[in-house]
């Protein structure tokens, strides 16, 4: 009796609480904090953050596999059949714990996926489960599938309108994507400066932070980099949040007032017809040029034609609502589940944090200096603002744009004109996110 | 060295990413362009009137003639919700 | 560098476009304009179609196993891996073409569930993943699951009160069904022409295009043609949409004008508790007598009850509603996974169109021919245009008997007798389909 | 030969499965006319009204003594759904 | 041809009806009949209803695995072939009755997930499939996922308002969590008698009913007892719906009408930001003391945070609508997998009904016990009668608390304030829960 | 013998797992009256109005000002539904 109390003790989550699992624990509540009180993307940081001290809670392993679980708590018979199976030599000098380190790192290193079931069958055989955000997950993030149907149900919110009215706002989305590919440049000079130690891929994944685009961040970190998910995600919408504070200065540093007060022609109406083809002719394009970036645009186009069409409303409206909302609910979870102190506390998860803000402010001054260019090189004028909102962050930044202008001119709303390089942003980076997996992928 | 190498493929990603998301979405805008001359043209659709961004809210405005019909609609699905 | 642009230019959808995979997006997109032009079955039509188009956009692979894409993708070396995994011996003397043909035809064919799971452990392995349309498929389709749950959503959408205010309308529904048994005749025929080279589950599944119902076509031929899916549920949806073509030159052509006059003496009023036993007497005789309908018709009782016994609203709304729609766009997709073009683009196809639209036409002249037969012998009169509503395609057969119903008596209004043998056809062609996969499956 | 087997097994098929669906749905209408008898003899209910297709609008009539009720709600929807 | 016609006649329902399928089907339209016409917790109890008939329908299998659709089905040479793959040896001499007896009995028992793995791939080989049941069961409750989902909605739907307004409640959850652990002991007792043979995990699972919420009993027992999951279901939910004809004897036997009449003070109000930290606070204390709750507490304050938090209020609309209703309708059906005659149809099942109506009752007493003790050494006046509204079963036990207080004294609404104990009840259960996982999980 | 091991088990567990429930809850009791003390001192917010038992119906009173939108809404909204 006495010794299952103790039991009861030793197995609380006080006796076995890590030093990193309780900052984890508090991340997860600072982040819950910002969404709660500052409004900080609160659809995804909710759940990420509840999934995150979730993820941290000593002993109940949720956010562990099975095998891990078992190279965490199983008795040495175990660990050495375990070793067995994945062709692994466990040092017999070494104590128990350097065998669970041993096999923790290779179950989450590169596994094949037979030995892996092989692990996972033989913990299970044990008594061991997979956790749930383990499965959460393995279901939603690992397969891609949750942020593709997010992608789609973004597309169903969509209105390219805009877009169409003024197709060369699409520059100013590709311009800001520069924000990306100096990222991931800064990340692989950071590794050559032997600062931090990220492969291409991981500077690729921590690029596409500058997309400004949560679902494409997550996709793209969960094919290139899935151990980095969880700092690329959260620094990720993090600063979509923060959108407000990062762009303005550099939006007033790179203009003059009276570039500011610009104002432009009135958008022209755009009929039913365009908005249908619109998508269609962007996933031919796809289909023609960039196939790696199929499934990303593939599901944002259908989303849209679903939105446009107007004979599938009810498919539409369920895109838009029920769908993504029940996706969103278990992908914050899943990213939450990539907060486990023992991976999430290392320095290149400060590394992600820099370079991500540096991401947004280079792709914002591009934005605007493309904005500037083309009013340079054209006759139709084009308020170098509403460049800023091409990194995406829809429609935050659009927002910006527009109350920016505001205090410049009172009278000129480039709400509906920022929506234009808005949108294009997210096919940009969408575009960029192709590129990458192409060579990396 | 190695690091050397790394920076040289971060740079020709970077040229060549950047490079592809310009040519892409030029060749977006031509069509985009070309594409709604064609429609304008071809197809001259009585203009599509803004949709608002909730798709919800997209019902045309309807004439007030049964404002009845609406009011006791909203009467049956309040009474409904409540009794369950 | 210009070695990495020449892969942009190799990996291109342009470059590797093949003359098949041009026709199969161009057959895509004519489905998305009947779908959204012509209002062809829209609900299913928009995403097949759009699944269509993205099955077929070269080297994306959306539509294939991970083992597929490295068939078709992969170093020679890892073939010879893949081949000796799955106990296939590769003519060293033929090319790497040869080799990656012989192997896809074998994962595409019947491969053993352990060599296929061991051939994609061995391509995930090597960096291939799962296509996204093909993860779709599995878990929507190949587990049988998706129109499972479609049919109970139809079942929840379902009114049986006009069925039971006049249960001889079943007959009606019955003699329909000999659409599907003439069209499994006639591909069974062509093939012993020589014409077409379907086996005997083949023409079964082709056979059920005529139970015009799309669900259950989905269903049987998930199950005893797979590979013929993509064709059957085109077929069928398109053939479904065309009711009102098919049928009216038929209609007329059976009847004369007094019959077609006939007025038919008001339904009784029908109580809500007859419409709470009827699922459950109908599920009973399931459980009876033909235990191999229990999925669909199971399903299908169970949606209907949902609806009826009026303490479960909110789980019949979200059959309805949201789980209907969820199920529908990944269903749609799925689908469209199946329009790969070197697998639709052959002369089965056409067999199969025609065959389709022939069990039309023969359904709906039984159903007609029933209900005169009906007529002869006994006292009650039926207008024989509501025969023509027992082939199912629900609603549209009933509104069509009604139109030609009132071409010929401006006051005589149809629906609500049509209605009956419309959903009679529903349980016809179940309870057609489980002695089909009593005997085949 | 094996093509005259499959023309067999084909119109073997054909006979009993229509003979089966019509064996299985007339053991239906019998079973259904009965079901129906049963219950208008032992359970002779008020007689439902026609439930409309929708499941959504099978609210019962209500008397119209609670429209403001009504009203208020529609209000208060509305302003939560715009506040969104 | 007449052979043909004979097998539709072997194969048919009729002819392999077993009396325990015919008992069953029985059972499953009185379930149907409880929640149609006596209101038995109908969400729950048409989809386990329904669906415990579809799992006895003769040959259709629908609750069973491909493997053991082969056991039972399968020709001879396939059953030795799959004995070798599980290790097993089969008695030349016994008929081949006793061989697919032992395969189904090593199928439904403990074994290990790769020789199941190898069996199922064996069986699929050989044409047979999972039933629709049984996949349902898979993802929906072996997983864990389903009853946890279910919470998270429970959480949303969830007004911890009246608890907070007055803590001291929790005591009263605390009491009533009695019930659970007396019936454990009480199962254990009738296996120390030898009555029945329950072993302590039984026992646990069983004892959970006395928690009188769902998805706690249907977790649990998927964990521990997944071999008695139907009967515990079952039970678990028509108690719930039996508790104003359990409580209201109790209740009144154990106060007297002086102490029923006593009128509490009216709660305070609490503030939104209480209602934010709560289930936060909740949270850190399943973190600090019972990781093993975590699964099932984590996922109720998730829920409820996201009700409470006011910046999520579409999740939160879809946690407590769509989401919930699907894995509603998916966990019910799969509950009714469990009801298939050869394991439901057990003394033991008669045992877990007598055990489950012991428990209510305890909880209960224990309940309105503690509220008279702390009416004892407290001065804030407790109306015992709230004491039975512990057990949980929300809300109906905190409404009987009122209507049984209304019959004393018609002016004294004890509803808001039977709503603390009540929900308290449901951390009780959720706590216990955690606590018989850990020892025995 | 062996029955005696499992209900002395079962009584363990009983103690244990009693005895844990009551502690849990005891400790949640004192942390949940501390932190309402706190919030009421320090946040001391304005109080919240008691939230209805159903979600959907949170919508806080509105004034009355805006009926006639709610009506057209609920019109809009009536024929949307019809019309599919
Ligand atoms: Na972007
Ligand atoms: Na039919
Ligand atoms: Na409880």
């Amino acid at each position: 009796m006495t010794e299952k109390i103790l039991t009861l003790w030793t197995g609380s989550g006080l006796y076995n609480l890590s030093l990193g699992q309780a900052v984890m624990v508090l991340v997860g509540l600072l982040l819950l904090w910002l969404a709660m009180a500052k409004k900080f993307e609160p659809l995804l940081l909710v759940p990420i953050g509840f999934g995150g001290i979730l993820a941290n809670i000593p002993e109940a392993g949720l956010a562990l596999s099975a095998a891990e679980q078992a190279a965490h708590l199983a008795r040495p018979a175990l660990l050495e059949q375990m070793a067995a199976t994945l062709q692994l030599g466990l040092d017999p000098a070494a104590g128990i714990d350097a065998w669970r380190h041993t096999l923790t790192e290779v179950l989450h290193g590169d596994v094949s996926p037979a030995l892996l079931r092989a692990a996972n069958d033989m913990a299970m055989d044990a008594g061991f489960a997979h956790g749930m955000l383990y499965q959460f997950y393995s279901v939603a993030i690992a397969s891609g599938i949750a942020p593709l149907v997010i992608f789609m149900g973004v597309g169903a919110m969509t209105d390219f309108g805009p877009l169409l009215a003024n197709p060369r706002t699409l520059f100013l989305g590709a311009a800001a994507q520069f924000g990306i590919f100096a990222t991931l440049l800064g990340a692989v000079g950071m590794s050559a400066m032997g600062w931090m130690d990220f492969s291409l891929n991981q500077a690729a994944a921590i690029g596409i932070i500058g997309g400004a685009d949560g679902p494409t961040s997550i996709y793209v970190s969960s094919i290139l980099a899935p151990e980095l998910l969880g700092a690329i995600a959260v620094a990720s919408y993090s600063y979509m949040a923060l959108v407000p504070l990062i762009q303005p200065p550099i939006m007033k540093a790179l203009t003059s007032k009276r570039e500011r007060e610009i104002v432009m022609t009135q958008l022209r109406p755009v009929s039913k017809l365009e908005k249908i083809v619109f998508p269609l002719a962007l996933l031919i394009l796809v289909v023609l040029f960039l196939p790696d970036a199929a499934p990303l645009l593939g599901m944002f186009c259908f989303g849209n034609l679903m939105r446009e069409c107007g004979v599938v409303e009810r498919l539409s409206d369920t895109a838009q609502n029920a769908l993504i909302n029940i996706v969103t609910i278990f992908l914050g979870l899943s990213v939450g589940s990539k907060l486990m102190a023992d991976r999430f506390l290392a320095v290149e998860t400060l590394g992600i944090l820099a370079l991500g803000m540096v991401a947004f402010a280079i792709g914002t001054a591009c934005g605007i200096l493309m904005a500037k260019l083309m009013n340079a090189v054209s006759r139709m004028p084009i308020n170098p603002l509403i460049g800023s909102a091409g990194v995406s962050a829809v429609p935050m930044a659009a927002r910006v744009s527009n109350k920016v202008g505001l205090e410049s001119n009172p009278h000129n709303f480039l709400l509906m004109h920022a929506m234009g390089p808005n949108v294009a942003g997210v096919i940009g980076s969408a575009v960029a996110a192709g590129v990458m997996i192409k060579y990396l992928g | 060295m190695q690091d050397t190498q790394l920076l040289n493929e971060g740079l020709a990603l970077m040229g060549l990413g950047m490079g592809f998301v310009f040519v892409f979405l030029t060749v977006l805008v031509i069509v985009t362009t070309l594409m709604s001359k064609a429609i304008g043209r071809f197809f001259p659709e009585p203009v599509a009137p803004e949709a608002p961004a909730r798709g919800g809210a997209r019902a045309q405005a309807s004439q007030g003639d049964d404002v009845m019909v609406a009011i006791s609609t909203a009467v049956h699905r309040y009474r409904r919700r409540h009794r369950r």
